[in-house]
Protein backbone atom coordinates (compact mmCIF):
# COMPACT_ATOMS: atom_id res chain seq x y z
CA UNK A 1 0.00 0.00 0.00
CA UNK A 2 1.57 3.56 -0.90
CA UNK A 3 -0.36 7.30 -0.70
CA UNK A 4 1.63 10.03 -1.83
CA UNK A 5 0.94 13.55 -2.25
CA UNK A 6 2.74 15.38 -5.50
CA UNK A 7 2.87 19.20 -5.78
CA UNK A 8 4.48 18.28 -9.41
CA UNK A 9 2.87 16.80 -12.53
CA UNK A 10 3.08 13.23 -12.50
CA UNK A 11 2.82 10.36 -15.68
CA UNK A 12 0.15 7.52 -14.21
CA UNK A 13 1.15 4.81 -16.26
CA UNK A 14 4.97 4.90 -15.31
CA UNK A 15 4.19 5.11 -12.16
CA UNK A 16 2.20 2.01 -12.46
CA UNK A 17 4.71 0.44 -14.05
CA UNK A 18 7.43 1.47 -11.46
CA UNK A 19 5.10 0.36 -9.09
CA UNK A 20 4.59 -3.31 -9.96
CA UNK A 21 8.15 -3.62 -10.82
CA UNK A 22 9.13 -2.27 -7.23
CA UNK A 23 6.65 -5.09 -5.59
CA UNK A 24 7.83 -7.83 -7.36
CA UNK A 25 6.39 -10.50 -5.17
CA UNK A 26 3.62 -9.54 -6.59
CA UNK A 27 3.71 -10.75 -9.87
CA UNK A 28 1.95 -13.72 -10.52
CA UNK A 29 0.63 -13.47 -7.76
CA UNK A 30 -2.45 -10.74 -9.24
CA UNK A 31 -4.85 -11.71 -11.93
CA UNK A 32 -6.65 -8.23 -11.96
CA UNK A 33 -5.58 -4.63 -11.32
CA UNK A 34 -8.01 -1.98 -11.60
CA UNK A 35 -7.01 1.43 -12.04
CA UNK A 36 -8.88 4.67 -12.29
CA UNK A 37 -7.14 8.49 -13.09
CA UNK A 38 -8.80 11.77 -13.04
CA UNK A 39 -7.86 14.66 -14.77
CA UNK A 40 -7.83 18.35 -15.03
CA UNK A 41 -10.86 19.35 -18.07
CA UNK A 42 -10.18 22.02 -19.98
CA UNK A 43 -13.77 23.18 -19.68
CA UNK A 44 -16.25 22.93 -16.67
CA UNK A 45 -19.86 23.99 -16.18
CA UNK A 46 -19.45 25.71 -19.70
CA UNK A 47 -16.61 27.77 -18.83
CA UNK A 48 -12.90 27.35 -20.07
CA UNK A 49 -10.46 26.44 -17.23
CA UNK A 50 -7.03 28.04 -17.28
CA UNK A 51 -5.92 25.88 -14.32
CA UNK A 52 -6.71 24.62 -10.75
CA UNK A 53 -5.26 24.89 -7.65
CA UNK A 54 -5.30 22.16 -4.89
CA UNK A 55 -5.32 23.01 -1.57
CA UNK A 56 -5.10 20.43 1.12
CA UNK A 57 -4.69 19.97 4.93
CA UNK A 58 -1.24 18.65 5.41
CA UNK A 59 -1.45 15.44 7.87
CA UNK A 60 -4.83 15.26 7.32
CA UNK A 61 -5.16 14.04 3.83
CA UNK A 62 -2.34 11.60 4.14
CA UNK A 63 -4.21 10.12 7.53
CA UNK A 64 -7.99 10.30 5.97
CA UNK A 65 -6.01 8.73 2.76
CA UNK A 66 -4.61 5.95 5.01
CA UNK A 67 -7.79 5.34 6.47
CA UNK A 68 -9.56 4.50 3.10
CA UNK A 69 -7.00 2.15 1.76
CA UNK A 70 -7.11 0.34 5.08
CA UNK A 71 -10.83 0.05 5.26
CA UNK A 72 -10.64 -1.18 1.95
CA UNK A 73 -8.28 -3.77 2.52
CA UNK A 74 -10.55 -4.95 5.23
CA UNK A 75 -13.29 -5.12 2.97
CA UNK A 76 -11.78 -6.97 0.36
CA UNK A 77 -9.10 -8.96 -0.51
CA UNK A 78 -6.65 -6.62 -1.77
CA UNK A 79 -3.24 -7.53 -2.59
CA UNK A 80 -1.64 -4.06 -2.80
CA UNK A 81 -3.12 -0.53 -3.19
CA UNK A 82 -1.72 2.66 -4.64
CA UNK A 83 -3.06 6.27 -4.41
CA UNK A 84 -1.16 9.78 -5.61
CA UNK A 85 -2.83 12.48 -5.58
CA UNK A 86 -1.75 16.16 -7.08
CA UNK A 87 -1.29 19.50 -4.79
CA UNK A 88 -0.57 22.77 -5.96
CA UNK A 89 -1.19 24.13 -9.19
CA UNK A 90 -2.50 22.27 -11.87
CA UNK A 91 -2.77 22.84 -15.57
CA UNK A 92 -5.83 21.78 -18.09
CA UNK A 93 -4.95 17.87 -19.11
CA UNK A 94 -2.51 17.02 -16.14
CA UNK A 95 -3.42 14.04 -13.80
CA UNK A 96 -5.14 14.75 -10.93
CA UNK A 97 -5.16 11.49 -8.87
CA UNK A 98 -4.31 7.89 -9.95
CA UNK A 99 -5.96 5.23 -7.90
CA UNK A 100 -5.36 1.49 -8.57
CA UNK A 101 -6.03 -1.90 -6.93
CA UNK A 102 -4.79 -5.31 -6.96
CA UNK A 103 -6.32 -8.73 -6.36
CA UNK A 104 -6.13 -12.41 -7.48
CA UNK A 105 -9.83 -11.75 -8.99
CA UNK A 106 -11.66 -8.83 -10.94
CA UNK A 107 -14.51 -8.24 -8.96
CA UNK A 108 -12.43 -7.29 -5.93
CA UNK A 109 -10.08 -4.86 -8.06
CA UNK A 110 -13.26 -3.18 -9.75
CA UNK A 111 -14.91 -2.68 -6.28
CA UNK A 112 -12.12 -1.49 -4.75
CA UNK A 113 -10.78 0.46 -6.71
CA UNK A 114 -14.32 2.39 -7.33
CA UNK A 115 -15.00 2.53 -3.83
CA UNK A 116 -11.72 3.81 -3.09
CA UNK A 117 -12.36 6.80 -5.70
CA UNK A 118 -15.53 7.46 -3.91
CA UNK A 119 -14.20 7.70 -0.48
CA UNK A 120 -11.25 10.03 -1.64
CA UNK A 121 -13.94 12.51 -3.17
CA UNK A 122 -16.10 12.42 -0.15
CA UNK A 123 -13.42 12.48 2.56
CA UNK A 124 -9.89 13.47 1.80
CA UNK A 125 -9.56 16.76 2.61
CA UNK A 126 -8.73 18.53 -0.75
CA UNK A 127 -10.56 21.38 -2.55
CA UNK A 128 -10.11 22.48 -5.68
CA UNK A 129 -9.82 26.43 -7.24
CA UNK A 130 -10.58 26.78 -10.58
CA UNK A 131 -9.13 29.65 -12.43
CA UNK A 132 -11.31 30.58 -15.18
CA UNK A 133 -10.51 33.60 -18.21
CA UNK A 134 -12.16 36.48 -15.78
CA UNK A 135 -11.12 35.02 -11.64
CA UNK A 136 -11.26 32.25 -9.76
CA UNK A 137 -14.20 30.04 -8.71
CA UNK A 138 -13.87 27.37 -5.56
CA UNK A 139 -15.45 23.80 -6.80
CA UNK A 140 -18.28 24.05 -4.35
CA UNK A 141 -19.26 19.94 -5.03
CA UNK A 142 -18.42 17.00 -6.75
CA UNK A 143 -20.35 15.40 -9.73
CA UNK A 144 -22.44 11.91 -8.98
CA UNK A 145 -20.06 9.06 -8.43
CA UNK A 146 -22.78 6.06 -9.15
CA UNK B 1 -4.02 26.33 27.83
CA UNK B 2 -4.11 27.15 24.25
CA UNK B 3 -5.90 25.28 21.07
CA UNK B 4 -4.54 25.86 17.54
CA UNK B 5 -6.98 26.37 15.20
CA UNK B 6 -6.93 26.76 11.16
CA UNK B 7 -9.62 27.44 8.52
CA UNK B 8 -9.04 25.97 4.88
CA UNK B 9 -9.93 26.86 0.73
CA UNK B 10 -12.89 29.11 0.86
CA UNK B 11 -13.29 29.28 4.36
CA UNK B 12 -9.88 30.62 5.03
CA UNK B 13 -10.81 33.58 2.22
CA UNK B 14 -13.77 34.29 3.52
CA UNK B 15 -12.68 34.79 7.21
CA UNK B 16 -9.36 36.28 5.61
CA UNK B 17 -6.77 34.15 7.79
CA UNK B 18 -5.93 30.73 7.93
CA UNK B 19 -5.67 30.32 11.57
CA UNK B 20 -5.80 31.49 14.99
CA UNK B 21 -4.27 30.23 18.57
CA UNK B 22 -7.38 30.70 21.05
CA UNK B 23 -7.39 30.14 24.83
CA UNK B 24 -9.94 28.10 26.30
CA UNK B 25 -11.19 27.24 29.33
CA UNK B 26 -11.14 23.82 30.84
CA UNK B 27 -14.36 22.49 29.10
CA UNK B 28 -14.83 23.67 25.26
CA UNK B 29 -16.67 22.36 22.35
CA UNK B 30 -15.30 22.63 18.45
CA UNK B 31 -18.20 25.01 18.10
CA UNK B 32 -16.90 27.28 20.92
CA UNK B 33 -13.46 27.23 19.48
CA UNK B 34 -15.25 28.44 16.28
CA UNK B 35 -16.91 30.96 18.03
CA UNK B 36 -13.81 32.51 20.08
CA UNK B 37 -11.63 31.83 16.90
CA UNK B 38 -14.12 34.04 14.62
CA UNK B 39 -14.90 36.66 16.91
CA UNK B 40 -18.59 35.24 17.43
CA UNK B 41 -19.71 34.35 13.92
CA UNK B 42 -22.00 32.35 12.88
CA UNK B 43 -20.28 28.83 11.69
CA UNK B 44 -21.88 28.52 8.24
CA UNK B 45 -24.34 24.85 8.65
CA UNK B 46 -21.92 23.05 5.66
CA UNK B 47 -18.70 23.67 7.77
CA UNK B 48 -17.11 20.46 8.87
CA UNK B 49 -14.85 20.38 11.52
CA UNK B 50 -11.18 17.79 12.70
CA UNK B 51 -10.00 17.35 16.04
CA UNK B 52 -6.67 16.37 15.68
CA UNK B 53 -6.75 14.92 12.08
CA UNK B 54 -9.93 13.15 12.64
CA UNK B 55 -13.60 14.61 11.61
CA UNK B 56 -15.85 15.42 14.46
CA UNK B 57 -18.79 16.49 15.22
CA UNK B 58 -19.04 20.38 16.17
CA UNK B 59 -20.12 19.22 19.60
CA UNK B 60 -17.13 17.23 19.92
CA UNK B 61 -15.10 18.44 23.33
CA UNK B 62 -11.42 19.62 22.66
CA UNK B 63 -8.46 19.80 24.98
CA UNK B 64 -5.70 22.01 24.95
CA UNK B 65 -3.34 21.05 23.04
CA UNK B 66 -5.58 19.98 20.36
CA UNK B 67 -5.73 21.04 16.73
CA UNK B 68 -9.11 21.82 15.56
CA UNK B 69 -9.42 22.71 11.48
CA UNK B 70 -12.78 24.18 9.63
CA UNK B 71 -13.36 23.74 6.01
CA UNK B 72 -16.12 23.33 3.27
CA UNK B 73 -17.15 20.02 1.89
CA UNK B 74 -14.11 18.82 0.08
CA UNK B 75 -13.57 18.42 -3.58
CA UNK B 76 -10.28 16.18 -4.13
CA UNK B 77 -9.89 13.43 -6.73
CA UNK C 1 -11.72 3.12 -30.27
CA UNK C 2 -8.68 0.91 -31.08
CA UNK C 3 -8.84 -3.34 -30.29
CA UNK C 4 -6.32 -5.64 -30.67
CA UNK C 5 -5.51 -8.97 -30.43
CA UNK C 6 -1.26 -9.81 -29.69
CA UNK C 7 0.38 -12.91 -30.30
CA UNK C 8 3.49 -11.51 -27.97
CA UNK C 9 3.52 -9.94 -24.44
CA UNK C 10 2.69 -6.71 -24.33
CA UNK C 11 3.51 -4.02 -21.77
CA UNK C 12 -0.27 -2.52 -20.42
CA UNK C 13 0.91 0.74 -18.87
CA UNK C 14 3.52 1.34 -21.81
CA UNK C 15 0.30 0.98 -24.31
CA UNK C 16 -1.72 3.18 -22.19
CA UNK C 17 0.61 6.43 -22.44
CA UNK C 18 1.17 5.14 -26.28
CA UNK C 19 -2.39 5.53 -27.00
CA UNK C 20 -3.24 8.98 -24.96
CA UNK C 21 0.10 10.69 -26.68
CA UNK C 22 -1.51 9.48 -29.82
CA UNK C 23 -4.95 10.84 -29.24
CA UNK C 24 -3.95 14.34 -28.60
CA UNK C 25 -7.13 16.09 -29.35
CA UNK C 26 -8.77 14.18 -26.33
CA UNK C 27 -5.90 15.85 -23.53
CA UNK C 28 -8.61 18.12 -21.41
CA UNK C 29 -11.26 16.59 -22.37
CA UNK C 30 -11.55 13.48 -20.15
CA UNK C 31 -12.13 13.74 -17.21
CA UNK C 32 -11.59 10.44 -16.19
CA UNK C 33 -10.04 6.95 -17.53
CA UNK C 34 -10.97 4.03 -15.58
CA UNK C 35 -8.69 0.63 -16.58
CA UNK C 36 -8.99 -3.18 -16.12
CA UNK C 37 -5.29 -5.71 -16.64
CA UNK C 38 -5.96 -8.95 -16.11
CA UNK C 39 -2.69 -11.36 -15.68
CA UNK C 40 -1.95 -14.73 -15.13
CA UNK C 41 -1.64 -15.92 -12.30
CA UNK C 42 0.86 -18.62 -11.66
CA UNK C 43 -1.81 -20.71 -9.22
CA UNK C 44 -5.38 -21.52 -9.99
CA UNK C 45 -7.76 -24.12 -8.16
CA UNK C 46 -4.57 -24.96 -5.97
CA UNK C 47 -2.44 -26.18 -8.84
CA UNK C 48 0.94 -24.55 -10.15
CA UNK C 49 0.42 -22.71 -13.11
CA UNK C 50 3.64 -23.05 -15.91
CA UNK C 51 1.74 -21.40 -18.50
CA UNK C 52 -1.11 -21.40 -20.53
CA UNK C 53 -2.43 -21.26 -24.20
CA UNK C 54 -5.46 -18.90 -25.52
CA UNK C 55 -7.48 -20.15 -28.69
CA UNK C 56 -9.55 -17.92 -30.82
CA UNK C 57 -11.79 -17.65 -33.40
CA UNK C 58 -9.96 -15.51 -35.70
CA UNK C 59 -11.94 -12.81 -36.98
CA UNK C 60 -15.15 -13.42 -35.03
CA UNK C 61 -13.24 -12.33 -31.77
CA UNK C 62 -12.20 -8.72 -33.25
CA UNK C 63 -15.75 -8.63 -34.62
CA UNK C 64 -17.50 -9.78 -31.51
CA UNK C 65 -15.21 -7.25 -29.52
CA UNK C 66 -16.17 -4.56 -32.02
CA UNK C 67 -19.67 -5.28 -31.80
CA UNK C 68 -19.11 -4.89 -27.11
CA UNK C 69 -17.34 -1.57 -27.53
CA UNK C 70 -20.05 -0.15 -29.86
CA UNK C 71 -22.55 -1.46 -27.61
CA UNK C 72 -20.92 0.39 -24.35
CA UNK C 73 -20.25 3.66 -26.44
CA UNK C 74 -24.09 3.44 -26.99
CA UNK C 75 -24.37 2.88 -23.50
CA UNK C 76 -22.19 5.58 -21.96
CA UNK C 77 -20.93 8.83 -23.43
CA UNK C 78 -17.45 7.45 -23.78
CA UNK C 79 -14.45 9.57 -25.60
CA UNK C 80 -12.34 6.81 -26.50
CA UNK C 81 -11.96 2.87 -25.24
CA UNK C 82 -8.93 0.58 -25.61
CA UNK C 83 -8.96 -3.19 -25.89
CA UNK C 84 -5.73 -5.54 -26.03
CA UNK C 85 -6.07 -9.34 -25.69
CA UNK C 86 -3.41 -11.70 -25.65
CA UNK C 87 -3.64 -14.84 -27.87
CA UNK C 88 -1.03 -17.66 -28.27
CA UNK C 89 1.25 -18.89 -25.35
CA UNK C 90 1.51 -16.92 -21.92
CA UNK C 91 3.59 -16.50 -18.57
CA UNK C 92 2.56 -16.57 -15.54
CA UNK C 93 2.39 -12.60 -14.75
CA UNK C 94 1.68 -11.42 -18.13
CA UNK C 95 -0.87 -9.31 -18.92
CA UNK C 96 -4.02 -11.49 -21.13
CA UNK C 97 -6.35 -8.38 -21.70
CA UNK C 98 -6.25 -4.85 -21.29
CA UNK C 99 -9.70 -2.37 -21.56
CA UNK C 100 -10.12 0.99 -20.63
CA UNK C 101 -12.37 3.51 -20.96
CA UNK C 102 -12.18 7.43 -21.07
CA UNK C 103 -14.88 9.84 -20.38
CA UNK C 104 -15.66 13.21 -19.22
CA UNK C 105 -16.93 12.39 -15.87
CA UNK C 106 -15.93 8.98 -13.48
CA UNK C 107 -19.26 7.66 -13.39
CA UNK C 108 -19.29 6.75 -17.25
CA UNK C 109 -15.70 5.25 -17.35
CA UNK C 110 -16.17 3.06 -13.97
CA UNK C 111 -19.24 1.52 -15.19
CA UNK C 112 -18.04 1.20 -19.13
CA UNK C 113 -14.66 -0.67 -18.27
CA UNK C 114 -16.30 -3.29 -15.82
CA UNK C 115 -19.22 -3.56 -18.13
CA UNK C 116 -16.23 -4.32 -21.07
CA UNK C 117 -14.84 -6.77 -19.24
CA UNK C 118 -17.82 -8.93 -18.27
CA UNK C 119 -19.01 -8.80 -21.89
CA UNK C 120 -15.96 -9.72 -22.70
CA UNK C 121 -14.90 -12.41 -20.88
CA UNK C 122 -18.93 -13.77 -21.56
CA UNK C 123 -18.95 -13.53 -25.50
CA UNK C 124 -15.37 -13.05 -26.79
CA UNK C 125 -14.75 -16.28 -28.55
CA UNK C 126 -11.40 -17.04 -26.50
CA UNK C 127 -10.35 -20.53 -24.86
CA UNK C 128 -7.68 -20.75 -21.97
CA UNK C 129 -5.84 -24.15 -21.68
CA UNK C 130 -3.51 -24.21 -18.60
CA UNK C 131 -0.30 -25.67 -18.89
CA UNK C 132 0.44 -27.46 -15.27
CA UNK C 133 3.44 -29.57 -13.67
CA UNK C 134 1.26 -32.94 -14.57
CA UNK C 135 -0.54 -31.83 -18.09
CA UNK C 136 -2.73 -29.55 -19.51
CA UNK C 137 -6.47 -28.62 -18.81
CA UNK C 138 -9.44 -26.37 -20.06
CA UNK C 139 -10.35 -23.56 -18.27
CA UNK C 140 -14.37 -24.76 -18.20
CA UNK C 141 -15.30 -20.96 -16.87
CA UNK C 142 -15.04 -17.22 -15.66
CA UNK C 143 -15.21 -16.51 -11.72
CA UNK C 144 -17.82 -14.62 -10.61
CA UNK C 145 -17.66 -10.71 -12.08
CA UNK C 146 -20.41 -9.57 -9.48
CA UNK D 1 -23.87 -26.40 -52.36
CA UNK D 2 -21.03 -26.24 -49.49
CA UNK D 3 -20.92 -25.07 -45.95
CA UNK D 4 -17.54 -24.78 -43.33
CA UNK D 5 -17.44 -25.74 -40.19
CA UNK D 6 -15.27 -24.75 -37.69
CA UNK D 7 -14.72 -26.34 -34.46
CA UNK D 8 -12.43 -24.69 -31.28
CA UNK D 9 -10.88 -25.52 -28.12
CA UNK D 10 -11.98 -28.46 -26.33
CA UNK D 11 -14.69 -29.83 -28.38
CA UNK D 12 -11.63 -29.22 -31.76
CA UNK D 13 -9.18 -31.92 -29.11
CA UNK D 14 -12.81 -34.01 -28.26
CA UNK D 15 -13.33 -34.53 -32.20
CA UNK D 16 -9.35 -34.81 -33.15
CA UNK D 17 -10.86 -32.66 -35.78
CA UNK D 18 -10.81 -28.57 -36.49
CA UNK D 19 -13.15 -28.49 -39.08
CA UNK D 20 -15.13 -29.62 -41.94
CA UNK D 21 -16.79 -28.98 -45.88
CA UNK D 22 -20.35 -30.41 -45.77
CA UNK D 23 -22.59 -30.25 -48.16
CA UNK D 24 -26.16 -29.30 -47.71
CA UNK D 25 -29.53 -29.36 -49.35
CA UNK D 26 -31.84 -26.33 -49.72
CA UNK D 27 -32.98 -26.21 -46.02
CA UNK D 28 -30.56 -26.98 -43.17
CA UNK D 29 -29.87 -25.81 -39.41
CA UNK D 30 -27.25 -25.51 -37.69
CA UNK D 31 -27.95 -28.45 -35.56
CA UNK D 32 -28.03 -30.58 -39.05
CA UNK D 33 -24.50 -28.69 -40.28
CA UNK D 34 -23.29 -30.33 -36.40
CA UNK D 35 -24.78 -34.04 -37.22
CA UNK D 36 -23.28 -33.90 -40.91
CA UNK D 37 -19.75 -32.70 -39.78
CA UNK D 38 -19.77 -35.37 -36.75
CA UNK D 39 -21.27 -38.11 -38.05
CA UNK D 40 -24.34 -38.25 -35.79
CA UNK D 41 -22.50 -37.63 -32.73
CA UNK D 42 -24.95 -35.54 -30.32
CA UNK D 43 -24.27 -32.32 -29.49
CA UNK D 44 -23.43 -31.39 -26.27
CA UNK D 45 -25.54 -29.20 -24.26
CA UNK D 46 -23.32 -26.39 -23.50
CA UNK D 47 -21.66 -26.10 -27.43
CA UNK D 48 -22.25 -22.58 -28.56
CA UNK D 49 -23.02 -21.99 -32.08
CA UNK D 50 -22.15 -19.61 -34.60
CA UNK D 51 -22.79 -18.59 -38.72
CA UNK D 52 -20.81 -16.25 -40.17
CA UNK D 53 -19.14 -15.05 -37.35
CA UNK D 54 -21.91 -13.93 -35.51
CA UNK D 55 -23.76 -15.84 -32.55
CA UNK D 56 -27.05 -17.87 -33.14
CA UNK D 57 -29.59 -20.97 -32.23
CA UNK D 58 -28.56 -23.79 -33.47
CA UNK D 59 -31.93 -24.12 -35.21
CA UNK D 60 -30.68 -21.05 -37.06
CA UNK D 61 -30.84 -21.95 -40.99
CA UNK D 62 -27.80 -22.32 -42.83
CA UNK D 63 -27.30 -21.20 -46.62
CA UNK D 64 -24.72 -21.98 -48.88
CA UNK D 65 -21.52 -20.36 -48.22
CA UNK D 66 -21.89 -20.11 -44.45
CA UNK D 67 -19.31 -20.42 -42.32
CA UNK D 68 -20.71 -22.54 -39.29
CA UNK D 69 -18.26 -22.32 -35.96
CA UNK D 70 -19.01 -24.91 -32.78
CA UNK D 71 -17.19 -23.92 -30.09
CA UNK D 72 -17.07 -24.34 -25.60
CA UNK D 73 -18.08 -22.12 -23.17
CA UNK D 74 -15.65 -19.09 -23.78
CA UNK D 75 -13.30 -18.09 -21.16
CA UNK D 76 -10.94 -15.03 -22.26
CA UNK D 77 -10.07 -12.16 -20.24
Amino acid sequence: MRIELRDTPFDPWGELAAHEQAQVGLTGQFGACATFVGSLRDLNLGDEVHGMTLEHYPGMTERELGRICTEAAGRWELLDQLVIHRVGAIEPGEPIVLVAAWSRHRREAFEACRALMEALKSRAPFWKKEHLADGERWVDGNTAGY
Amino acid sequence: MSVTVKFFASLKEQLGCDGATVEIGEVATAADIWLQATGGKPMPPNILVSINLEYCDRNCPVKPGDEVGFFPPVTGG
